[in-house]
C-alpha cells in the first residue's frame, strides 16, 4: 500500500496545479501553430514542446541538475545559441541585391522605429495599474519590433531573462503572422498606383563586393557600436564563410548541421522558461500587445520611408518594399511581393524586397547594440 | 510613482531619438561605404554582357533538352497505356 | 641517465597493475566483437576503445582534466547523452505498425517482467558471499532487462554510476546475443502449429494518428508517471519532429550528425567508467550472469502473454511474436521473423512483431519511470 | 543480515508486484486512448483504396520501366562483348 | 546630451588602443592570405576572425562571459578540441601507403630533428636581450617543426597557453609556407640524378593490416609513452572507425560534420589568443623566426635521412620523399610529387611520399609526448 | 644569467639527444610490429591478382559506356546547332 501511495504521490495528478496545465494547454497550442498552421514550425515545435516539459510537477526539467536547465545555462545565460544561429543566419543570407542597391538600408533604419516607439509605449504602459516594466524590461520587450528571433532572444537573455519565454514567442509568432499583419498595413498606406510602380532589374554583383560587405559591415560597427559585435559579427563570419568561397565544408556545416543542432536546443531552451510562474502574469499580455503594436508601427515606418524615397526618386521605388524592412527573413519579402502582385500581375518585387529585407536584420543588431550600450 | 513614470517616459522618449539616430547614421554611412566598394569593385557594364551571354545561350539549350526529354518520356508513357 | 629514468618511470611498463592489463585485454575483447562479430559496433566499438583509454596509467584520461572525465560529467552526469540518443531514436522510430495494432502494447508490458524477476534476483543473490547489492544497484542491474541501451544508461548514471560500465556493456552486448539467446527459448514455449499462424495484414494507419500518437503518450506519461517524462518526453520531441512533417532538416539532424556525434562520445564515457578498480569485482559477474536471466525471462514472459493472447483471439496472433516485447529494436523483430520462416515459410512476420519490438521501448521506459519513483 | 535479506527481498517482491501493476495499467490505458485516436483519426477503408489505387498503377509502370532499361543494358552490354 | 556622450565612451573610436588597432590588422592579413592566397583557409580564416573580434574594444569576446572566453575553456583549456581534430583527422588517413612500406617511419622519425633543434635554438634565444623563453616555453615552440596543427595547439594549450595564438598561427602558416619553403632545401640536398630515382609500385595491403594497424600503434605508445596516448588514441580511435567498415555513419560524421563544428570553434578559439598585449612582444618575433628554422630544419634531417636509406638500398629509394617526414599532410607530399616531376616528367613520387607524409604526424605525436613526460 | 642559460642549454641539448632518440626507438619498434603484421596478414599475390582483375575489366566497360554516351549527346549537341 505504502508503495502505491508513494506511486500516488509521484503522479503528476496529485501535484498539478492549474497553472502548469494551462501552460501546458499553451504549448499544445504551439505545437498547434507550429505543425497544423505551419508557424516557424523550425522555432516554435521546440518551444512548445519544451513549454510542455518545463511545466511538468516534479519531473524538474528546469531545475538545478534538469535537462532544460542545462541547456538553458550553456546556451542561452552564455548568448552563446543565438549568436550561432546569427552565424548560420549569416552564411544562408545572400547579400546581393542589398549590396546592388545600398540606398534599401534605409528601409531597414526606418522600420527600426517600431522598436523604440515601442519602447516608449511599454513604459507608458506602466500608468496601467497592474503592469509594471522597468527600462531594461522595455528594452527587451521592444526588440520584438525588429522581427528577428536569435537578436530578440540575445538581448532579452541579457536584459530581462525572465521575459524570455513571453519575448520570444511572441517575436516568432508575430513573424509567422506577417502575411495577416503586414497587408492591410500596406495598403492603408500606398495608393493603388502606387503598388502598380515596377523597379528596374538589379545590376549584377562581384564576387569582389560580396566577399567585403561583411568585412566593411564588421569594421563599421567595430569603431561605431562595440556592443552590436556579438550579433554583427558572428553574422558576418557567417556571411563571410560562405561567400570567401575557400571553407566550402565550415560554410555547409553552420548552414545545415550546426544550425539544426543549435535550433533544436535553443527552442527547449527558451520553452523552459515558459513556467507557469513566470508567464501566467498581466505584463505577459502587455508583451503581447506591444509585440504587435511594435510590427505594426515598423511595417508603417518602412512603408513611409519608401514612399518619402519614391518621390523623392520620381516613382522609381515601389513603396511596398518599405514593408520588408522589418526584416522577417523571407516572410516580409514573400508579402510585399504578394502584394504587389495584387495590383499589377506583371510586377515581380522578390528580388527588390530582398534587400531592405536583410537590411533589416542588420537594422534590428544594430538597434540591440544601441540599446544594450544605454540601457544595458 | 507617476513622478517616477514621467521620468521613464522621458528617458524612453529620448531612447527613442538618440536609438532612432544613431540606426539611421549607421547605415547611412554603410550606404557610403558600399557605394565606395561599389566603384571600386562593381562588375564593368562588358564584364557583365559577356558573362551573361553564354548563361543565356545554354539556357536556350537547356530548355530544348526538356523539351526533347519530355517528348520521349511522353511517347513511352502513350506506348504504356496502348497495351 | 636522470632524464632517462623519468622516461621509464612514465612508462606504462613500470606502472601496470594487473586488473588495468586485464581491462585492456576486455576493452580489445569488446572491439573484436564489435569489428569481427558485429555486435552492436555503433556502441561496443567506442566503448572498447573507452575502456583501453581508461586503463592506462599515468595517461589520466578519466582523471579530472581529463578528455573522458569531462566527457561523462557533461553527457552521462547530467543525463543528457542517453535523453539525446532516445530523441534520434524517436526521430529513427516508425510507430505505424503499433498503432495499426494496438494490443500489442501488452505484449511490451509483459516483456518487462524479465526486469523485475530480475530485481528480485539480484536481491537474493546477496546471499551469495562476496556479492551485495542494495535496491538502487538492483534495480540499475534489472534494466538491463530493458534490452534499450540509453534507458540502461539513463537508469544506471541515476542509481548505481558505479556499475554504469557493466550494466551498459551487458544491455549492449546481449541486444547484439538476441539472436542466440531467443530462439531456443520461443522454441521451447510454442508449438510447431503455434509457430505456424500466418497473420492478417495490419491496416493502414493515417499521418495524423502518428503525429498524435507521440503526444498521446507523452501527455499519459505526465500525468501517471512524470518520473519517465525525461525518457519518454525526448522520445516523443524525436518521434513529433519526424512524423509532423514541418521540421524535416531538424529530424534529419536528429537522425544522423547528432546521434552520431553523441554516440561516439557516449560510448567513449561509458568505457571510462570501465576502470579496473570498479569493474573487476564479484559484482561484475553477478552482472552478466543477472542480465541474460533477465533477457530470458523477459522473452518467455513476452512469448507466454502472446501465447495467450492467441489462444484468446481464435489463433489469430502467433505467439513468436511476443519475444520482440523486450525492444532490442530490431534485432528481436528480425529474430522473430526468422524463426517464423523455419517453420512456415511463407509466414513474413516482421512487420507484426515491429509493433510488440517499439511497445518494448516505451514498456522499459515505464519500467525506468516506476523504479526512479520507488526506489530512486 | 540475514534478516535485512528478508527484508529487502519482501520490499523487490512488492516492486515486482507494483511496477508490472503500472507497467501494464499504463499500456492497458495507451490501447484504450490509441482506440479512441483510431476511431477518429484512421483512414477510412474508401480512403484507402482510393489512396492506393494510383500507388499500384505507377508501380505497374514503374516495372515496366525497368524492364525496359534492363533490356537496353543488357542489349548494350550484348554489344561490348561482342567486338 | 548624456546618452550621446555615453555612446560615445562606448564606441570603439574613443578607447582604441594602437596594438589592438596593430592586431586587427593582423587578423585581416590572415584572412586576406586565407581568402586571396588560400592559405590553410579552414583554420587561417577563423582564427583571422576571432583576432580581430578579441581585440574590439569594450566588447569583452574574450573576457569572463564573452562568447570566445567560454569556447576557448571549453574546447582548448580541456584539451578536447584538439583531440576531436585528432580523431577526424584519424578518420580521414589512410594508411595504406605507409603499411605497404613501414621503413617510411624513419623518415618521420628523422624530421622530428627539426622540433628538437629549435628546442636548442630557443633557449640559446634567450641570449638575444628582451627575448626570455623557458623549457616549457621552447618545449611549445618547437613543436611548430612537427608541422601538425592539432599537436601544436595541444602541446602550447598544455605547456604555455600564453604563446598559444602566435604557435599556432605560425604552425598553419609555415604549413601553407611549404610549397615555397621546402624546394630550395630539397633541391640544395639532391643531386639531380638522385630526384630522377623512380621507386617501385607498392604493394597491396589488406583490410586486415589496415584495421589492426591503429591498434598496434595504440598498443606501442601505451606501453612506452603514455604521454603522447591522448593524440595518438584519439588519432588511432578515428582511423579505427574509418578502416573496421562497421560503424561507417560514425566515421563519416567524425570526418565532417563533427571536425567542421570543431574547426569553427578552434579557429575562433585560437584567433582570441591574439590579444595585443600578449601577442605583441618580442617573442611572438622569435616564435616566427624559430618556426621557420624548424620547418627547414626538419626538412633537410628528412632529405638527409631518405638520401641515407637511398644509398644503403641501392638508388632504390628517391631522397625527395623524405621532405614530406614533416607531415603538413598532403602539402608537403604534393610538393615532393612537384620537384620529383621537374628532374623526370614520368616520376609520380605523390603515393611514395605519402608513407613519410603519415609518418610525420606520428612522429610528431611521439615528440610531443616525449616533450609531456619531460617538460610538462 | 649566463651561467642559467648555460643549464638550460646543456638540458635542452639532453632533451634533444633523448627525445630522438625515443622517437627513433619508437618508430624502429614500430616498423617491426609491422613487418610481422605484414607477415601474417598481408594479401599473398594470387589473391591480389584475383582481386585485381575484374576491376581492370569493369574499368574497360565503363570507358566504352562513357565513349557511347559521349557520342550520343555530341550527335544531340549538333542536332540543336543546326536547327
Ligand atoms: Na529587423
Ligand atoms: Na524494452
Ligand atoms: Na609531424
Amino acid at each position: 500500500m505504502e508503495k502505491l501511495t508513494i506511486l500516488w504521490q509521484s503522479t503528476a495528478l496529485a501535484n498539478f496545479q492549474l497553472g502548469q496545465l494551462v501552460m501546458m494547454g499553451l504549448g499544445l497550442l504551439l505545437l498547434y501553430l507550429a505543425i497544423v498552421r505551419q508557424f516557424e514550425p523550425l522555432l516554435l515545435l521546440p518551444i512548445g514542446f519544451g513549454a510542455i516539459l518545463t511545466n511538468i510537477p516534479l519531473a524538474g526539467f528546469s531545475d538545478a541538475g534538469g535537462m532544460l536547465h542545462y541547456i538553458y545555462m550553456v546556451g542561452i545565460d552564455t548568448g552563446v545559441f543565438p549568436l550561432l544561429i546569427f552565424m548560420g543566419v549569416g552564411a544562408l543570407t545572400d547579400f546581393g541585391a542589398l549590396i546592388a542597391n545600398p540606398k534599401m538600408l534605409l528601409l531597414g533604419a526606418a522600420a527600426q522605429f517600431g522598436i523604440f516607439a515601442t519602447l516608449l509605449g511599454a513604459i507608458a504602459l506602466n500608468m496601467v495599474p497592474g503592469l509594471e516594466y522597468d527600462l531594461k524590461q522595455a528594452s527587451a520587450i521592444a526588440i520584438i519590433g525588429g522581427a528577428d528571433g536569435p537578436t530578440a532572444i540575445f538581448l532579452a537573455s541579457k536584459l530581462a531573462p525572465d521575459l524570455l519565454g513571453a519575448i520570444a514567442v511572441a517575436a516568432y509568432s508575430y513573424m509567422a503572422l506577417v502575411p495577416i499583419i503586414q497587408p492591410p498595413i500596406m495598403k492603408a498606406l500606398t495608393t493603388e498606383k502606387e503598388r502598380q510602380i515596377e523597379m528596374a532589374q538589379l545590376r549584377e554583383v562581384s564576387s569582389k563586393e560580396k566577399i567585403l560587405f561583411p568585412l566593411l559591415v564588421l569594421i563599421l560597427t567595430i569603431f561605431f557600436l562595440p556592443t552590436a559585435t556579438p550579433l554583427v559579427g558572428m553574422f558576418c563570419l557567417g556571411n563571410l564563410m560562405r561567400e570567401s568561397g575557400v571553407v566550402e565544408r565550415l560554410s555547409k556545416t553552420a548552414q545545415n548541421e550546426l544550425i539544426n543542432i543549435v535550433t533544436i536546443f535553443l527552442g527547449l531552451a527558451v520553452g523552459s522558461k515558459m513556467s507557469a510562474d513566470k508567464f501566467l502574469k498581466a505584463e505577459t499580455l502587455g508583451i503581447l500587445v506591444l509585440g504587435a503594436v511594435a510590427f505594426a508601427i515598423g511595417t508603417a515606418a518602412g512603408v513611409l520611408m519608401a514612399k518619402l524615397m519614391s518621390r523623392l526618386s520620381g516613382g522609381k521605388i515601389n513603396p511596398l518594399i518599405g514593408a520588408a524592412g522589418v526584416s522577417a527573413v523571407p516572410m516580409a519579402a514573400r508579402v510585399v511581393n504578394k502584394v504587389g502582385l495584387e495590383s499589377n500581375p506583371h510586377n515581380f518585387l522578390l528580388m527588390h524586397a530582398m534587400g531592405p529585407n536583410v537590411a533589416g536584420v542588420l537594422g534590428s543588431a544594430v538597434a540591440a547594440g544601441v540599446l544594450l550600450a544605454l540601457v544595458g | 510613482m507617476n513622478a517616477a513614470i514621467g521620468d521613464m517616459l522621458r528617458e524612453a522618449a529620448l531612447l527613442m531619438v538618440v536609438g532612432m539616430g544613431v540606426v539611421f547614421l549607421f547605415l547611412v554611412l554603410l550606404i557610403a561605404v558600399m557605394q565606395i566598394n561599389a566603384r571600386l569593385f562593381a562588375p564593368s557594364i562588358q564584364n557583365t554582357q559577356h558573362a551573361a551571354m553564354p548563361a543565356i545561350n545554354s539556357g536556350v539549350n537547356d530548355e530544348k533538352l526538356v523539351a526533347v526529354i519530355s517528348a520521349a518520356v511522353h511517347q513511352y508513357r502513350k506506348d504504356i497505356s496502348n497495351d
